[in-house]
């Protein structure tokens, strides 16, 4: 019964994917310290074992599904912690989310962007 | 009695932040953005503030999922340089104005806003892009106290744009009302249209960009009308950011003057703006 | 459409929880204050909400000294029992209603209250002890969900008594627009006169708690003018706890029935009420 | 500058005393967990160091200055996490503020509470 706007194409995080979301972007939050990083880079199902994450969840993490992580209640905020271990750029994820290789996405983006409705 | 002398509207890309600290804002990606931001530079450097309140929001870093504040303001004299998962950003500590800010939360209270106190807090790209789009090259301190203004805009409910205006006039009242005679600078930080996921990442939306660059200045009450949704729609998910301009606008005076601007497509997946304006002399 | 059926003031004194923990609510220390509660238990026995929202302040347990909202609410669907300090109370866990908590905090928002959202929560004696006088032998489980609603009463300034009371308002107002046709009763818990520290420490103030009890039926508008520093001076420092009353207050209609109260001096260093209004039919 | 009331005999703890009794409060704070309990009581200086106390903040827990701990910022909410791991009630800590013993403070509670102005 939430009022939370629903905008084609788009995640819109509310405080049902927060509570949904929560153990997974909980886990991508302890990427704000170093020593975490290493231990995630150092034994990546380990690290996840430690947080109370769903099957689905886990899996998405671990095989890198982006959109998967969304759908479960990832935030972008929180998910991109993890692309940035991975070095991956937000331009990298523009183009996972759109169907376009990063080179497409980053040519759309330098011809002024992509526009809708 | 403080007053405010004027307002910064800017993005705070993080990758803006990046591009200066790699020295690559020469570079032809990054040299439009910048050249843009150089009148801007120019005329601050002559009309320095003693403090400025930098209007912004927490990205995942120091405000935790499980106690998400609408409004709050760092009250400590310290505001350490986050690390967002690749280490802090090479600038300085972020030193704060614990009087001025204290005064503000209290009367912000008195006038029934329900700020959150962040007695400790540290700051992400939020908060220090802007800084050095103010200030490029700090050495080793950023020239005025910093009071961080944090406002959520990552999980719905947002405050709406009606509320975050308000919330700027009662600042503007609160700072007319702190009895030393300090000079206050107020920055709105965020936007304009960015989406970074879903199948509209990398949505930019010039028209509505405009429109709000040009009404921030004239017509701000037009801007308090849209709702939420409509922000989502129009400007994306992240493009929301575009309330907390708002804060910085209602702070100053009903009539401001625009010292300069800039708008700029893309500064990574965002369309990045700065617009300057002096405030007027006199409140109304 | 969701409806208050009753509003029950309490005092949340730790120890009162620890007579009921230990089974001492015979002793002749107690019984006056426990045989005072025994209408009020009846009555609710025979009224039995749905879902009950608990007014009240975390004691430096779950909210943090570095991040302190003005007015939180739960939105979890499960709130683990807080140590505080001698390990957890053993009672039940306490289970949320994250879909009312939802709506309730995008109505308020919307009505231009900065919540801030506790997605995660450990709930202390603010919350369990009124559970308790509430509900004296939960067994496994309590009765119905529970929304925490957390006011900050520790740290000056506090929201003032004027908009605790809008607060309730409008929490009235986002009940009655909850499409589900359930029961709701709400807890305001705190107070009535005390304080723990200072040379005026074991502070009881009768006059102005019977004055209290008698305004917070028949003129809660009268208690709204009260300023933070007059509710400190008469009901001491932490009888200000008292203006979590009024958001109780303010939710229910204007004409409301009580149906019996108690007082008592004292339980640990405070003085103990309760009083138990039903609401009328019609809000208004 | 701050509007904070002035009530005579009596603390109103504000962002400024949050700000410099952070420490100490701080230090209370972790009470909270039973390990935390166990590790101060078996080494209270080891555990003080562990914190940004003040000298005077220090020597205030370590000697069980409870008036001396409040005039430094101390919040009672979190230094009567302290008195509780010493077992001390707040009927103790109340004749310690008011300079009675902890049974004349009972007596005087019992006898309908102290009034004032
Ligand atoms: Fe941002
Ligand atoms: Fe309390």
């Amino acid at each position: 019964m939430s009022s939370k706007p629903v905008v084609e194409g788009t995640y819109v995080f509310g405080i049902e994917d927060n509570r949904r979301g929560y153990a997974l972007n909980k886990l991508c939050s302890t990427f704000t310290s170093a020593e975490n990083r290493q231990l995630f880079q150092d034994d990546e199902a380990g690290y996840c074992d430690k947080f109370d994450l769903t099957p689905e969840q886990r899996t998405a993490i671990l095989e890198r599904d982006w959109v998967k992580m969304l759908d479960l209640g990832g935030s972008i905020f929180y998910i991109f912690k993890l692309a940035q271990l991975d070095k991956k750029s937000v331009q990298y994820l523009g183009g996972i989310f759109t169907g376009m290789s990063t080179e497409e996405f980053i040519a759309e983006l330098k011809a002024g962007g992509r526009h809708f409705g | 009695m403080a007053e405010i002398i004027w307002g910064l509207a800017t993005s705070h890309v993080p990758s803006i932040g990046a591009a200066m600290d790699n020295a690559k804002t020469h570079d032809d990606y990054w040299s439009p953005l910048f050249d843009g931001y150089q009148p801007a530079r120019d005329w601050m450097a002559h009309h320095t503030p003693d403090v400025v309140l930098i209007v912004y929001n927490d990205h995942a870093n120091a405000i935790d999922l499980d106690l998400m504040p609408t409004f709050a303001i760092g009250t400590a004299s310290h505001f350490p340089v986050a690390d967002e998962g690749w280490g802090p950003r090479p600038v300085p500590p972020v030193l704060g104005h614990p009087d001025l800010a204290t005064h503000l939360v209290e009367s912000l209270i008195d006038e029934e806003f329900d700020i959150t106190v962040a007695n400790q807090l540290q700051v992400d790209h939020g908060l220090t892009v802007p800084l050095s789009v103010y200030t490029p090259e700090p050495g080793d301190a950023w020239p005025c106290p910093v009071i961080p203004v944090l406002v959520n805009v990552l999980q719905y409910p947002q405050p709406t744009a009606k509320r975050c205006y308000a919330l700027g006039q009662a600042i503007g009242r609160a700072i007319q009302s702190y009895p030393d005679n300090i000079k206050v600078a107020i920055f709105g930080t965020g936007g304009m249209s960015h989406q970074l996921s879903g199948e509209r990442a990398g949505l930019i939306n010039e028209t509505f960009d405009r429109m709000f660059l040009e009404k921030i200045q004239t017509d701000p009450q037009a801007l308090t009308q849209i709702s939420r949704e409509e922000y989502i729609r129009e400007a994306g998910s992240e493009g929301i950011e575009l309330i907390m301009w708002l804060v910085m606008r209602g702070a100053m005076n009903s009539s401001i003057t625009r010292i300069t601007e800039t708008y700029h497509v893309p500064a990574s997946n965002t369309a990045a703006a700065l617009a300057l304006f002096e405030n007027s002399e006199s409140p109304s």
